[in-house]
């Protein structure tokens, strides 16, 4: 019977669940550092392949570019937002790798998750 | 504790067991690596439990080390995590199980028996721990030479 | 007497992740026991010898999602101690941070499971709704909801801001406040106390022998903590109680985890205010020496330990992982067999095994299948499915 | 005529069809208020605020499956759902919805409501004992256990209103309601058989013979497809009959008969009242519902005849003294 007072206090509360996929897409907050999908700007990359080789999971590429250069592919269905590629790009002062805010990343085909 | 605990265990085991304590090392403090030899390994174990009450078994590894299997009991007591190491050789790899007198190793014996083939004489069940019922029997995936295959598709089944 | 057996596993209601247990029971009492792990078995220990150092600590975060923080704490450690280097001072006030963070949030998940494994659902909602503003603190301060991330070998990866700290603070008030307001559920709700009041009773003695971690030892009154017998990162200098209860059942497990949320709640503060202006990371080499090294840290649900043997590669040699589950196991059998006067009945055995907040994600490791399903699909009509359960459960019978 | 008129009653109002969408709206009811106690939004999707969830809820099982084992007694199994929606829904023909007297009413249908109530249980024993699944023997095992903690409080509880307006007819005792049905000595035979209903319902605390983290589904394990939706569906039904039964016994059943209005109005007012007067039960049972931990079957046991048995007993004998 310990929780009767805090039971009934409740049923005039708001509720707390966030109805997420269909209404109030406002109330979902996301903090400043989230790791979200990561973007590549491919104009400032200086194709070191940094993140290639300290990538964890096996998510980023070698690829090869219509010129012939190597150049990094990165799988998002095979990533998991550690952000290892942001902290290893040494480009400056923005770099090439930056996860994002975006997480509505669900796809049906999982091929089809590729930033290049 | 200080380190000088550390070096009087190491001193009391050796005036104890003489050569068949092996090697000691104190990479750091509140560590302690003993290697014994076989022979002993269960006496250096009774000692630890029943005269110096180090009880808590933190777990068991299992090392393949090329021609040897190591077993390793990791024991913390006295202010100190004290490992107690033994090889066996691969070809038959058979220890005495510290299960009488540790009843907490249990699990870890099993499971290194399941692992890397060790077996425990005088161990109660050394069933199958962790892989599944159909592993073919006398492949230890913890070995070095266990090669990975990669599964095949479930319809092919 | 021929036995009534009782399967339960590796799917049931009741336990949240796959493992066995045939319960041999007379009515509705249980005589006897046998417990099967392994089928969550997903090849982490030799996984590891694959990769980095750099690359293991997120193989290591991912071996318990609930538990994640103490995990990679313990492997970055563990490659610290082999490496003989020290993180600065003020990353290792953050390792705690996030070490007790990560404690609050799970023992806050097990208080709400172990009331829906008694079957009070409303306790469960509540505290996973609390739980939320702890998980908000830790993507706040990581970026990452569960796996968070942010350990690295020789500091941690993100610093605490000052705007943060004070998000924190406002946060753990409110937490504070309603771990009270829980107390007093658990003191005072008549029910749960009849579900869990001399339930799974393991004794002092028992304890000891069988080697049990972490909040079960200290529900049977024994003080054990590895943050305090033996202290790492910012343990040394945290002023916080072992809490410790002697009704070595079901309830005192209940009255540990809630306590120690406040002692969480505590070190945080302090850890807070006490934080040094340090850089929070520093360089290092990625080879480790030859040489060996144990590491240990208290997780959530106990004493968790990480071997890691090095030849001198930027890989280790052999690295183990013991997960709490794994050294409670052998208690847990204890508690669930019937022996003289104390009787298991079918009605306890969620309480019970709920009671020791298994978690055999973690527990299960080790054969490595690495590397399958990259690229490849796997298809398999329903028809086929059915064929292949048919055959192989004829088989075993 | 009458005969047709009758059928009609029976098949649609106040009869099959009006339960079922009763039953299917109280549990829309109950799933809303337990989630609201805690702070969720229970169904939201189905129709407006997600009111149609239950029959949606429905009609999904009924396109599933369903899965006979090969081990069961097929006879038993196959027509026990069958039996429960027919039983239950029987019992519900008693309750007094639209006026004084529900739509069978005769001396001593107050006995026929606790035996119905009693055989549903038994056809439950039965389809989990046949099902040959361990966990519905279990479970069937503890329906009959919990069986006999209940029946007897509640039988004691409904007896001693049956003594203070004497007479064995819902109509009669709708009929004799005073003021002190509500507020006398009442008070005490209501909890009691609140707690008493919420067993026979098998909701939390007492929802040991399906107890999920236990027995998985207890004796519904087997169950599967429209047998499992037949079975649900008769428990929305039971829901609806203990609801009803308090609010015949209990709170006076429909309101006071106004004279000088049209009777088709008059049932309609009847039954809007006794609707919400059951919506007002059914409240209390969430509550307590969301109240507890769920019990041991020895403690359920032990509850009920060491404390709802003496108390109902004493209640019996408070009322004796008051006639």
């Amino acid at each position: 019977m310990a929780m009767l007072r805090e039971l009934y206090r409740h049923l005039f509360k708001k509720r707390e669940t966030v109805l997420y996929p269909f209404k109030e897409l406002d109330q979902v907050h996301l903090p400043e550092g989230y790791r979200g999908k990561l973007t590549y700007n491919k104009d400032i990359c200086i194709r070191c392949l940094l993140c290639v080789r300290s990538c964890p999971s096996g998510a980023i590429k070698e690829e090869l570019d219509d010129k012939g250069r190597k150049k990094p592919l990165f799988r998002i269905d095979q990533c998991i937002f550690c952000g290892t590629c942001e902290e290893v790009c040494p480009v400056r002062p923005v770099k090439a790798v930056v996860l994002s805010k975006e997480y509505e990343i669900v796809t049906l085909d999982r091929n089809s998750e590729v930033v290049k | 504790m200080s380190s000088s605990q550390e070096e009087s265990l190491v001193e009391n085991l050796k005036a104890l067991f003489k050569d068949n304590v092996l090697e000691t090392k104190l990479p750091m403090s509140r560590r302690l690596f003993v290697a014994v030899s076989p022979d002993v390994y269960e006496d250096v174990i009774k000692f630890l439990v029943k005269e110096k009450q180090v009880t808590h078994l933190s777990t068991m590894t299992g090392m393949d080390l090329g021609e040897k299997i190591e077993v390793l009991s990791h024991f913390f007591g006295l202010g100190m995590e004290i490992t107690i190491r033994v090889a066996v050789p691969k070809e038959k790899p058979e220890i005495k199980s510290i299960v009488s007198i540790v009843p907490g190793a249990v699990f870890y014996e099993r499971e290194i028996h399941d692992l890397l083939g060790v077996t425990f004489i005088g161990h109660p069940d050394l069933a199958r721990l962790v892989l599944s019922e159909d592993w073919p029997e006398g492949e230890y995936p913890l070995r070095r030479d266990y090669k990975v295959q990669p599964p095949k598709p479930l319809r092919e089944v | 007497m021929s036995s009534f057996i009782i399967p339960i596993g590796p799917q049931h209601p009741a336990l949240k992740e796959p493992e066995h247990f045939t319960f041999f029971v007379d009515g509705e009492y249980v005589t006897d026991v046998k417990v099967r792990i392994g089928y969550m078995h997903r090849g982490i220990e030799k996984a590891m010898e694959d990769r980095t150092y750099n690359q293991g600590i997120y193989l290591a975060s991912r071996i318990c999602g609930i538990c994640t923080e103490a995990h990679t704490t313990c492997f970055v450690q563990n490659v610290e101690y082999a490496m003989d280097l020290k993180p600065p001072r003020r990353a290792e006030f953050i390792r705690v941070i996030l070490c007790e963070l990560n404690r609050l949030q799970s023992h806050m998940l097990w208080i709400g499971a172990g009331g829906h494994e008694i079957g009070f659902d409303t306790l469960f909602m509540y505290l996973w709704r609390d739980r939320e503003r702890v998980l908000d603190i830790l993507e706040l301060i990581t970026g990452n909801r569960i796996t968070y991330a942010m350990m690295a070998v020789g500091g941690v990866r993100r610093d605490i801001t000052s705007d943060m700290i004070a998000k924190i603070q406002k946060a753990m008030d409110i937490v504070e406040e309603r771990a009270k307001y829980y107390k007093k559920v658990v003191l005072s709700e008549q029910s749960i106390m009849a579900r869990t009041i001399g339930i799974g009773t393991l004794t002092p003695r028992e304890a000891l022998e069988l080697c049990s971690v972490g909040p079960i030892l200290r529900a049977s009154g024994i003080k054990s903590d590895v943050r305090a017998d033996d202290p790492y990162a910012a343990y040394d200098e945290t002023p916080f109680n072992v809490i410790t209860y002697d009704g070595c059942d079901v309830y005192s497990r209940f009255l540990v985890r809630v306590d120690e949320m406040f002692e969480s709640i505590n070190i945080i503060r302090y850890c807070l205010d006490h934080m040094p202006q340090d850089p929070i990371r520093i360089k290092l080499v990625k080879v480790a020496p030859e040489g060996e090294a144990v590491s240990r840290v208290e997780a959530p649900r106990g004493e968790l330990i990480h071997y890691l043997m090095g030849k001198g590669d930027v890989k280790p040699y052999r690295y183990k992982i013991r997960a709490p589950t794994l050294g409670i196991l052998p208690s847990l059998v204890r508690m669930l067999t019937s022996r003289e006067n104390y009787v298991v009945k079918i009605g306890d055995i969620p309480a019970i095994v709920g009671g020791i907040d298994p978690c055999f994600c973690c527990t299960d490791r080790a054969v490595k299948f690495i590397d399958v399903s990259k690229g490849k699909t796997w298809s398999c009509s329903y028809d086929e499915l059915n064929k292949y359960a048919n055959r192989r459960y004829r088989k075993v019978g | 005529m009458d005969d047709i008129i009758f059928l009609l009653q029976v098949l649609i109002f106040p009869g099959l069809l009006f339960s079922i969408v009763l039953a299917f709206l109280y549990e829309w009811l109950d799933r809303k208020i337990y989630a609201r106690l805690q702070n969720r939004v229970g169904p939201l999707y189905a129709g407006p605020a997600g009111i149609l969830q239950p029959v949606a809820d429905f009609i999904k099982l009924l396109a599933k499956e369903d899965i006979v084992p090969s081990a069961a007694n097929k006879v038993i199994f196959n027509i026990a759902p069958i039996m429960a929606l027919s039983l239950i829904s029987t019992a519900v023909l008693l309750l007094p919805v639209t006026g004084v007297a529900g739509l069978i009413s005769f001396d001593g249908d107050v006995i026929l409501a606790m035996a119905l109530m009693v055989l549903y249980v038994i056809v439950v024993f039965l389809a989990g004992f046949f099902s040959m699944n361990r966990f519905s023997t279990v479970g069937a095992e503890r329906t009959v256990l919990q069986l006999l903690g209940y029946e007897i409080p509640m039988i004691l509880s409904v007896m001693s209103v049956a003594l203070s307006a004497g007479a064995l007819s819902l109509a009669k005792i709708v009929e004799n309601r005073n003021i002190w049905f509500i507020f006398g000595p009442h008070v005490i035979s209501f909890f009691v058989y609140l707690i008493a209903g919420q067993a026979e319902l098998e909701r939390v605390p007492f929802d040991i013979p399906e107890a999920e983290q236990e027995i998985v589904a207890g004796w519904l394990t087997e169950y599967s497809g429209k047998k499992l939706a037949l079975f649900r569906l008769s428990r929305d039904i039971e829901l609806l009959f203990v609801a009803g039964l308090a609010t015949t016994l209990f709170l006076g059943g429909a309101v006071p008969v106004i004279g000088g209005i049209p009777s088709i109005l008059q049932v309609a007012i009847c039954t809007v009242f006794f609707t919400l007067k059951m919506a007002g039960v059914l409240f209390l049972l969430s509550t307590i519902r969301a109240l507890f931990a769920r019990l041991r079957i020895d403690q359920m046991v032990d509850l009920s005849w060491k404390y709802l048995i003496p108390i109902s007993l004493l209640q019996i004998f408070l009322v004796r003294l008051m006639i």
